[in-house]
């Protein structure tokens, strides 16, 4: 069977100034359809880059210069900006960061939510009119049908999101990427707007990839785990083993500093030093210089992802790789 | 809307009044004696006071800037000394070419300022956008007189494609009859301010551009020409509108340059032949004419701008 | 009065207009600040909370109410007054790229801070360095500009500036929401480690339930202007009395996706958070004390 | 800031070496040329270019490179003077009436007020009612170009007021000129200092325009607007008059507003680095 997602080997790099920086490096990722997987690191370790460039949304200076992504078998970075564009809104639905930026600022809700459906689904101008309303109601909106007049600027943060919902989910989507849906939000309109992200992949079957900085976030929404550190992924596994057993020195300190702080404790235990820049060099481990178990083979060369012993879930770590492998 | 219509009205009192003030006050800045100067050594002392007399200028401070307050109000500018005749009268006789140049140029400049500037933007950092943003920059830097001058040179006399000089109403010579005779000068304003909108256009695109609204139009599948022409330039349109109706205000205001080497008897001639001949009369009623023009071109374009956008409307509310 | 109390707040009111709307910011507001102690005001966007902050350091004026601090009353204070009392209360940002002078650099940001303190008699380079040093930060980084660090060394930067004038009080507005979560765990231990050394107070505004727990040891919860239920830490986390109050403890996402918490979810957050809304708009100004140091806003 | 884009830099660059050459034909006239420019000769009368008028000579026999040296020295003076002027009022006014809000009531609405007249109408009038005059032009340039600088240094301020910065500043306990001094000014110059380039170039331009209708710079003073006016008559038999000062007024102002537009790219936040 095929996969819906297939990412595979991706490298990204940005040009700047006169030199390249390289912002992912050989980023593998696979999804089947109605799966859902999470995506989870600190700023700046490519995330949501790679989550944008599924649908070649990133800035021009962005480019992809290695490796693929396949959507239902289709080359996705290959294809024709035409061609990509049947895919963008119908089969793949997109929910951005910023709710309040999100949104054209001079076109009415009614205006930019029909687009998707005037575009892709071809509907008659009546049929539209009460498809905007099912939508924004079945995220949450409750007096949809005076919404569909308003401007953005008249709504709240959360109404704005559900709006930026409701036009991902317009076409039913297979694949629905979110890229820190909940982050600009309050804490308590977060947990409505993820209910709702949940419900709605449910209903109509979609696949979810959810990028957040938050394993609180991720752990609610994905079955699936990718921790991202520094452009790469250094571990790849079921969210219960990633939450319950992260093996990465990386992994584990940000699940158990999440945990510390979510438990309450007296003490929050510290990782020192901070992400290397993208521009810097580095040969070995990316994390070797903040990591506690150190050696030297980790500042010389890069360890490879390798399958976990028990289980399907990756790790890309000297510590799990044995002597033999090291030829 | 009408709400905001309304409030920008009302805020347009108190710069309306200053302008007032200003205009009024800007006959007593000058070093001696007006009257003196307008008149000449040769006058006589009985003449000065005539003069002084007929301006008001006998009367205290005060009391003239009521008058001239008061006659403002009944829409009396002033009377010019040279042409004995009230000001708004002159300018009414004066005010069909400066519009019909302004409009010219408005649009020529407009039709081309913005789609270069549209251009240069998608092509932002690109040999053509290089090109497109130097000659802009030559087109802001050119001295008009000179520009005009060799123009007329070059098709007037040498190619004798243009009229060069003159105008005659629509009403005795006809719409294109007119409309030919101000054909280079328009020619000429519209390149020149078409750098000014292009200049403009490309700078609120470029920030369009980068804007996140834009991304979530790609990724509904929105075609690029729309994703551009659609959600961008909408957004875009207000400060370009602003540019425009600043350059339509300054050509009303009379494009004095243009209008003294092609010999067109615009506001803006008038202007400068007031000021030559020292009527001060007519330079202050002139002054805060167009002053006011500006004004009410400003309030237009606010006005036209909360209608693209609906958020500068509700800012104001 | 209580000699440990640093800083004591009377029925704060300040009202915002913005055209025709006002706003009631804040909304009659009391409390108090022990010495070296944490207190937290933590609340959702727009409930009061960093106005609060700005009110007490008089970025701000307050339309009425008391601010007494160290038993002199700021709230009525003129600026020029205020000016000399200034260094003992220092403010910490929540955007570490917008909080220091871009053109200055690190020795002078610092620099300026200590010699606001004119009772600072000791050579100054000394100071700087202990300074630079204590947060954590080294002597060859004095040399650069802000735009050279990352959001957490900036942070670092703004709180050895804090600490240089050796304040009393120091307000914390969402010091660690722009950083990442491990660089968070770095400065909050931080601040925990500098208040153990130096006694100061914090006063904690934060919008994160969980930083807030780890790091106060009083908590203020702010909904709508008003402080709606306060408490020490283990009261307000273990007993939490007001609807609000619960609400947000309950929007804390835990590691755990237990199923039975979907049908919570259904209904639960819309309904329960404008119930929420409403119980607080309409809640007198009567305060029902649970235990000495524990009450919530009563109900009309 | 740093110059990011590398055309952004050549921006800058080329607009500095192109306004270095006149600079240099200014500030050297009495030693590039020996002609007077007043002296004339009714024998050498509209000479077209040759090896001892390099650029020929005018109706009056006037020798045109010498004016036109004379001319680029005096524009470049006034527009140096109206720029300064400019700058001081500007900054000035627009820093108080942002500092303290009050002021700005008078001070914002009064360079609202000047702003309600076009620029170059207002130049015109006021060198006309103060009568021509290198004096007398620098003030009317100044009344008309102070009030954009006011303006953009205002809006500048309240932006840089509105930074954290600035109340970490007053949580020090800094008085108000510390701020504007080591806080406000700093943050603000680079924006100012592209406006005011800006200024000097239209400054320029318009001297020449008031010079070009005869409300500048009295007659037989060489100024490059009052050549173009006087080679007018002569532009089919002499265009030799009117073609070198209308250059070097372009050649200028050009230089300038390529200086100004590469600085403001360069300020532009568009063209800085993510993160």
């Amino acid at each position: 069977m095929c996969k819906l997602l297939n990412i595979e080997n991706l490298t990204i790099v940005a040009n700047e100034k006169n030199r390249k920086v390289k912002i992912t490096d050989n980023v593998s990722l696979s999804l089947n359809s109605g799966e859902s997987m999470g995506i989870i690191g600190e700023s700046g370790c490519g995330k949501s880059i790679t989550a944008l460039s599924i649908l070649g949304l990133n800035n021009p200076n962005i480019n992809i210069i290695d490796g693929n992504i396949f959507f239902e078998n289709i080359c996705l970075n290959k294809l024709s900006s035409g061609n990509l564009r049947k895919i963008c809104g119908s089969k793949i639905g997109m929910i951005f960061q910023e709710p309040m930026t999100a949104l054209n600022p001079v076109f009415t809700i009614e205006q930019q939510l029909s687009e998707p459906l005037k575009i892709h689904l071809k509907l008659s101008k009546s049929a539209i009119k009460s498809k905007c309303i099912e939508l924004l109601e079945s995220a949450g909106i409750k007096n949809a049908s005076a919404m569909l007049k308003y401007y953005p600027h008249q709504l709240s943060g959360g109404m704005r999101q559900r709006v930026v919902i409701a036009m991902a989910i317009a076409c039913k989507p297979k694949l629905l990427i979110a890229d820190e849906p909940t982050t600009a939000l309050d804490v308590t309109i977060q947990a409505q707007i993820l209910h709702i992200i949940k419900k709605l992949i449910k209903e109509n079957n979609m696949a979810l990839l959810i990028i957040s900085h938050d394993i609180g976030v991720i752990s609610k929404l994905s079955q699936e785990v990718s921790v991202m550190y520094s452009g790469e992924i250094i571990e790849q596994d079921s969210k219960t083993n990633i939450i319950e057993n992260p093996m990465h020195p990386y992994s584990e300190k940000l699940i158990n500093s999440a945990k510390e702080l979510n438990n309450g404790c007296n003490h929050l235990s510290v990782v020192n030093g901070s992400v290397p820049r993208p521009e810097e060099n580095i040969m070995g481990c990316k994390f070797a210089a903040r990591c506690e178990f150190c050696r030297n083979i980790c500042k010389e060369k890069k360890p490879s992802l390798i399958k976990k012993n028990n289980g399907n879930g990756y790790v890309r770590c000297w510590k799990y790789i044995n002597d033999q492998n090291l030829y | 809307m009408l709400k905001f219509v309304f409030r920008r009205i009302i805020n347009s009192i108190p710069i309306i009044i200053l302008v007032m003030i200003l205009s009024f006050l800007i006959i007593h800045i000058m070093p001696g004696d007006p009257v003196r100067t307008m008149l000449g050594d040769k006058a006589s002392e009985e003449q000065i006071i005539n003069m002084r007399k007929q301006l008001n200028l006998d009367k205290p401070l005060m009391k003239q800037f009521t008058i001239w307050i008061k006659d403002i109000i009944r829409f009396d500018f002033g009377e010019s000394i040279s042409w004995k005749e009230p000001t708004l009268i002159i300018i009414k006789e004066r005010i069909e070419p400066t519009f019909l140049l302004a409009i010219i140029g408005t649009l020529l400049s407009t039709l081309i300022g913005i789609p270069l500037g549209i251009l240069s933007a998608k092509q932002h950092g690109k040999l053509t956008e290089k090109c497109l943003s130097v000659l802009s920059l030559v087109s802001i830097s050119l001295p008009a007189f000179w520009i005009a001058i060799i123009m007329i040179q070059l098709f007037g006399v040498n190619i004798r494609i243009f009229p060069v000089s003159g105008f005659h109403s629509i009403k005795s010579v006809g719409l294109l009859a007119s409309l030919y005779e101000l054909s280079l000068p328009g020619i000429i304003l519209g390149i020149m301010h078409s750098g000014q909108i292009g200049r403009m256009t490309k700078t609120s695109m470029l920030e369009v551009m980068q804007q996140d609204y834009l991304r979530t139009a790609r990724a509904k599948g929105v075609k690029e020409f729309y994703v551009l022409n659609l959600h961008g330039l909408k957004n875009a349109l207000s400060s370009i509108v602003v540019v425009i109706g600043f350059s339509f205000a300054s050509l009303l205001g009379g494009a004095i340059v243009i209008e003294q080497i092609f010999n067109i008897p615009g506001v803006g001639n008038l202007a400068i032949n007031s000021i030559l001949s020292r009527d001060y009369p007519l330079i202050q009623g002139i002054l805060l004419f167009i002053a006011l023009i500006f004004i009410l071109i400003n309030m237009l374009t606010d006005i036209i701008c909360a209608l693209i956008n609906p958020k500068v409307r509700y800012e104001h509310e | 009065m209580d000699e440990n109390i640093i800083l004591q707040v009377n029925n704060l009111n300040k009202q915002f207009r913005s055209g025709n709307h006002k706003i009631q910011a804040i909304n009659n507001i009391s409390f108090n600040v022990k010495k070296g102690e944490t207190f937290a005001l933590v609340g959702e966007s727009g409930c009061g909370k960093t106005t609060t902050g700005r009110l007490l350091i008089k970025l701000v004026d307050a339309d009425s109410g008391e601010i007494i601090f160290k038993g002199t009353n700021i709230s009525n204070l003129s600026n020029n007054k205020f000016r000399k009392l200034r260094p003992s209360i220092q403010i910490i940002f929540q955007d570490p790229y917008g909080s220091l002078n871009p053109r200055m650099k690190i020795k002078k940001l610092l620099s300026e801070a200590v010699k606001s303190n004119t009772e600072n008699k000791s050579d100054i380079n000394d100071v700087i360095w202990e300074l630079i040093k204590s947060v954590g930060l080294e002597v060859s980084d004095l040399d650069k500009y802000p735009h050279e660090f990352s959001g957490g060394q900036r942070q670092r930067i703004c709180i050895a500036r804090a600490i240089a004038t050796q304040p009393d009080l120091i307000i914390c507005d969402e010091p660690v929401s722009a950083l990442d979560l491990l660089v968070q765990a770095q400065i909050l231990n931080l601040l925990k480690e500098l208040q153990k050394k130096y006694g100061f107070s914090y006063i904690f505004i934060s919008h994160n339930l969980s930083v807030v727990r780890y790091i106060s040891d009083r908590v203020a919860v702010m909904c709508m202007g008003k402080i709606v239920e306060e408490g020490t830490t283990e009261e307000i986390f273990n007993n939490p009395s007001h609807i609000y109050t619960k609400l947000l403890l309950d929007s804390i996402l835990d590691l755990t996706d237990n199923e039975k918490s979907e049908d919570l979810y259904k209904t639960y957050y819309d309904d329960k958070y404008q119930v929420a809304i409403d119980y607080v708009s309409k809640s007198s100004s009567k305060l029902n004390w649970i235990s000495p140091t524990h009450y919530v806003l009563q109900d009309i | 800031m740093s110059m990011n884009k590398k055309n952004v830099n050549s921006y800058i660059a080329i607009g500095i070496i192109l306004l270095i050459i006149p600079l240099i034909l200014g500030l050297l006239a009495n030693v590039l040329s020996t002609y007077d420019p007043y002296e004339t000769d009714p024998l050498i009368r509209l000479k077209s270019p040759n090896s001892e008028h390099i650029m020929g000579t005018d109706d009056l026999g006037r020798d045109v490179f010498t004016r036109t040296l004379y001319g680029i020295r005096i524009s470049l003076y006034i527009g140096f003077m109206v720029t300064f002027f400019s700058l001081i009022i500007g900054v000035v006014v627009g820093t108080v009436s942002a500092f303290y809000p009050w002021t700005s009531r008078i001070l914002m609405r009064l360079v609202d007020g000047i702003m309600a007249f076009p620029t170059i109408i207002l130049a015109i009038s006021l060198a006309g009612i103060l009568g021509s005059g290198t004096k007398n032009i620098i003030i009317a340039l100044s009344i008309s170009y102070f009030p954009m600088i006011a303006r953009i240094t205002k809006n500048a301020t309240l932006e840089v007021l509105g930074m954290e910065y600035i109340e970490s500043a007053i949580a020090l306990g800094k008085n108000d000129l510390y701020i504007i001094f080591n806080y406000i000014l700093p943050n603000i110059a680079s924006r100012v200092m592209v406006q005011v380039t800006f200024t000097f170039a239209m400054a320029i331009l318009n001297e020449s325009i008031l010079s070009f209708l005869g409300v500048g710079i009295k007659v037989p003073t060489p100024s490059l607007g009052g050549m173009v006016n006087d080679g007018r008559n002569y532009i089919s038999t002499a265009p030799w008059i009117i073609t070198f000062p209308g250059l070097i007024i372009s050649w200028i102002v050009l230089s300038l507003n390529m200086i100004g537009d590469g600085m403001r790219d360069a300020l532009d936040p568009r063209c800085k680095n993510r993160g």
